[in-house]
C-alpha cells in the first residue's frame, strides 16, 4: 500500500519534471513528509520500470538522473509535431536573445532580474542549439556564472553586419524613430525562411501554434 | 490603482541629499502608511464597498450619510497630506457630496423619478462592481496550470526534427522585445538605462571568446588596424567594462611589458557587475 | 493488435507535446500513414483514459484538446519540483480578466466603467501576453476601440473545456428589494445602527495582503 504510494508519487513527479530527477533529489523532495529512504525510492524506480514495459515511454537512466522518455520506435510520429507547424517563439525567449543581444556580455542571473522573472533552462539552451548565442566566459563572482553572448551566425541570421546597426535604446522608445531605424534595416526584406505566420503581432498569440521556450 | 503593489517598511525621505533618520516627531501618520492603505483598494467604489462591508451592512441598508462622511474623510487627510490621489476618488467625493445634499434637502414635491437618481445609479454601480469582484476571486481560486495543475510530459531522447528549422524571428519583434524588457525593468528600477554604443558589447563578446581558451591576449591583438582610432577606443572600453564586470583581468608580467587580458581569476572581493 | 497501435501512438503523442491535441489535429499527425478516422481517434482515446484510470496521471480534455495532466492530489509533490512561486496576480488583473470573461467581446473603457477605475495598460498587456485575452474586432464607435475576448488559451490553462464551464456570475439582488432599500436609504440617514445583519455578501477586502501582480 505504501509502496503504491511512493511508486505513484515518484511516477508523478517523474512525469511533471522537464529535467531528470536524481535519486538524491526525489529523496530531498520525498523525506519531510515520507519516510522513504534512498533504497526505497530506487526500488520503486525499479517497480516503475516494469511497469513501463508496455508503454510507449520508458524509464531511462541518464547522466544526471532518472527520466520517463518516449520509446525511440515512436520519435518520428512525435517529431511530427514539431514539423506540422512553424513554431512561434515564445516572448521569453525573444526577450532574453534581446538581453543578450543588447547587453552581452551577461549572465542569465541578469536577464532574470530586468526581466523581473526567472527562465526555464530550456530559453538558453533552444537559444544555444540554434546557433545564436554561445558561452563566452564566466563572471568571477560566487557562482561562477556563465557569460553570454551573440554568435557571428546571429549576424548572419538577422543579415546586420555588427550589432551598430540595431537601434539604441532612446531611438527604440520613440515610435517615429523606431520605424526609421527598422526601414535602414530592410525590415520588409528577412531572411527567406522567416515563415509568413511570424508577421503576426507579438501580443496577440495564436494559440493554437507551438510555442518554443 | 497601481498595477505593482508592494507592501514594505516605509522609506524615510531624503532631504538635500541627507538621509532623515526619522520621520519629524509632529508628524503622527506616516504618509506612506495611508498610501498603502489606499493602494489595498481598487479604486473608489472597492473603497466604498470596504466601508459599507466594514460595517457588515448589507448594500441596500447604506447609512449613505454614514459612509460617505467616512469616504470624505479619508479623502481630506489625503488630500492635506498632499499625497496624489487618483482622480477617480474625487469624481466619488463629489458624486456623494451631491447624494449627501439631496438628502438633507426636503424631498421634492414633484418631479422626483428615479430616472437619474444618483442613489440609485450609485447603489447598482456597486452591485455590478460587486458581482465581478466576488467572480474575480472565484476565478483566481480555480485550478490553474502551473499553479495548481501539472502537465504530464515526456519527450523522445532525440526529436527528429533539427533545431535549424527554428525560422529567424523578425529585427522588428527581436526589438520590441528588447524596449517591452527594459520598460518593465524600469518601472521596477525607477531609473532609465544610458545609451551605451553596441559596439563595446559586442567586441566584449569577441575578446572574451578569444581568450576563453586559456591564453591571455595582448592588447594589441584585440584591435584591428583597419578600424581606426574609433576601433582603439572602442577595444579600449570593452576591456575595461570587461574588468569591471569581474570577466577578464588585466595583468602585465614586469613594468613596460604589454598588457595581457586573461579570463578572469576568482578574486577575493565580489564585484558586481554595472546596472545594478 | 491495430487498435494497440494507436492507442500508443497517442499516448505518445500526448506526452510529447506541450499544448493540448485537438482530435482534429491527431487524426491529421496520423492519416499519412495510419487508416484511423476521426473516430477511431475517439475511441482511442477513451481506451486510453481507462487505461490511465489508476495511474497518476489523467487524460483531461480541455478547450483546445486533449491533454494529460498530472492528477491534482499529487499537485502538492509536484509543486515542489520548482523553486520560484508561480506569479501571484493583483486584484485589478483578476477583476479585469473576470469583466473579459463574462462580458466578452468588451472594450477597455466599458471594463474601467464598471470597475469604476481608469485602468494600467500594463494589465491588458500582461493578459495579452499571458494568451488569455486577445484583441477580437472593435466596436463602431468614435475611436474604434478594441474589443476583448478569452483565447482558447484561457481555457486550457483554467482547465475547462468551454467558457459555460465557469461558475455562473453572482446574482445581482432582486430589483425590487433595491427599490425598497432605496426609499429607505434617504431615511436611515446617520443612525447607521439600526442596520439588520442580513443576507450578507462576501467579506470585505483583506486590505493586508500584499499583491504582486
Amino acid at each position: 500500500m505504501e509502496e503504491n504510494k511512493l511508486d505513484k508519487i515518484l511516477e508523478a513527479l517523474l512525469l511533471a519534471s522537464d529535467q531528470p530527477l536524481s535519486v538524491e533529489q526525489m529523496h530531498r523532495l520525498l523525506s519531510t513528509d515520507l519516510s522513504a529512504s534512498k533504497a526505497d525510492i530506487r526500488e520503486a524506480l525499479e517497480r516503475l520500470a516494469t511497469s513501463y514495459e508496455s508503454r510507449p515511454a520508458q524509464l531511462k537512466e541518464v547522466g544526471s538522473g532518472f527520466r520517463l522518455q518516449i520509446r525511440s520506435e515512436y520519435s518520428d510520429w512525435v517529431g511530427r509535431l514539431w514539423q506540422e507547424k512553424p513554431p512561434k517563439y515564445s516572448r521569453a525567449l525573444l526577450e532574453t536573445l534581446a538581453l543578450i543581444c543588447y547587453r552581452q556580455p551577461i549572465t542569465r542571473g541578469e536577464i532574470e532580474e530586468i526581466r523581473g522573472v526567472s527562465m526555464s533552462p530550456n530559453i538558453i539552451k533552444t537559444l544555444l542549439e540554434r546557433g545564436w548565442v554561445r558561452e563566452i566566459g564566466v563572471r568571477e563572482v560566487p557562482g561562477r556564472p556563465a557569460l553570454l553572448g551573440t554568435t557571428p551566425q546571429f549576424l548572419d541570421d538577422f543579415s546586420l553586419k555588427s550589432l551598430d546597426e540595431l537601434p539604441s535604446l532612446p531611438e527604440i522608445k520613440d515610435p517615429e524613430q523606431l520605424e526609421a531605424a527598422l526601414l535602414r534595416l530592410g525590415q520588409t526584406a528577412i531572411t527567406a525562411d522567416a515563415a509568413p505566420a511570424q508577421a503576426q503581432a507579438p501580443d496577440a498569440p495564436d494559440s493554437s501554434t507551438a510555442t518554443v521556450h | 490603482m497601481s498595477e505593482f503593489i508592494e507592501v514594505q517598511a516605509p522609506k524615510l525621505p531624503k532631504i538635500q541629499g541627507q538621509q532623515m533618520d526619522k520621520l519629524p516627531d509632529d508628524l503622527y501618520i506616516p504618509p506612506h502608511a495611508l498610501e498603502v492603505f489606499l493602494e489595498a483598494f481598487e479604486g473608489p467604489l472597492d473603497l466604498l464597498l470596504y466601508l459599507i462591508r466594514k460595517q457588515n451592512l448589507n448594500i441596500l441598508d447604506i447609512p449613505l450619510l454614514k459612509i460617505t462622511q467616512q469616504y470624505m474623510e479619508y479623502i481630506s487627510l489625503m488630500s492635506t497630506l498632499k499625497l496624489e490621489l487618483a482622480a477617480e476618488y474625487l469624481v466619488m467625493a463629489a458624486l456623494l457630496a451631491e447624494i449627501k445634499s439631496r438628502l438633507l434637502l426636503p424631498k421634492p414635491v414633484e418631479g422626483e423619478e428615479d430616472g437619474d437618481d444618483p442613489r440609485m445609479t450609485l447603489v447598482r454601480r456597486l452591485q455590478e462592481y460587486e458581482r465581478f469582484k466576488t467572480a474575480s476571486e472565484n476565478l483566481d481560486q480555480m485550478p490553474r496550470v502551473g499553479r495548481d495543475l501539472f502537465l504530464a510530459q515526456a519527450r523522445p531522447e532525440r526529436i527528429a526534427t533539427p533545431a535549424q528549422t527554428l525560422p529567424v524571428p523578425q529585427i522588428r519583434e527581436l526589438i520590441e522585445a528588447f524596449r517591452d524588457a527594459m520598460e518593465r525593468a524600469e518601472m521596477f528600477t525607477h531609473h532609465s538605462i544610458a545609451r551605451e554604443p553596441l559596439s563595446v558589447r559586442e567586441r566584449m563578446s569577441r575578446i572574451l571568446a578569444l581568450i576563453s581558451g586559456g591564453k591571455p591576449a595582448a592588447f594589441h591583438e584585440l584591435c584591428d588596424p583597419v578600424e581606426g582610432r574609433l576601433g582603439v577606443v572602442v577595444c579600449l572600453l570593452a576591456v575595461l567594462e570587461l574588468v569591471k564586470g569581474a570577466m577578464a583581468d588585466l595583468t602585465q608580467e614586469k613594468p613596460f611589458a604589454p598588457l595581457l587580458i586573461a579570463v578572469a581569476r576568482a578574486r577575493q572581493a565580489v564585484v558586481e557587475g554595472e546596472g545594478k
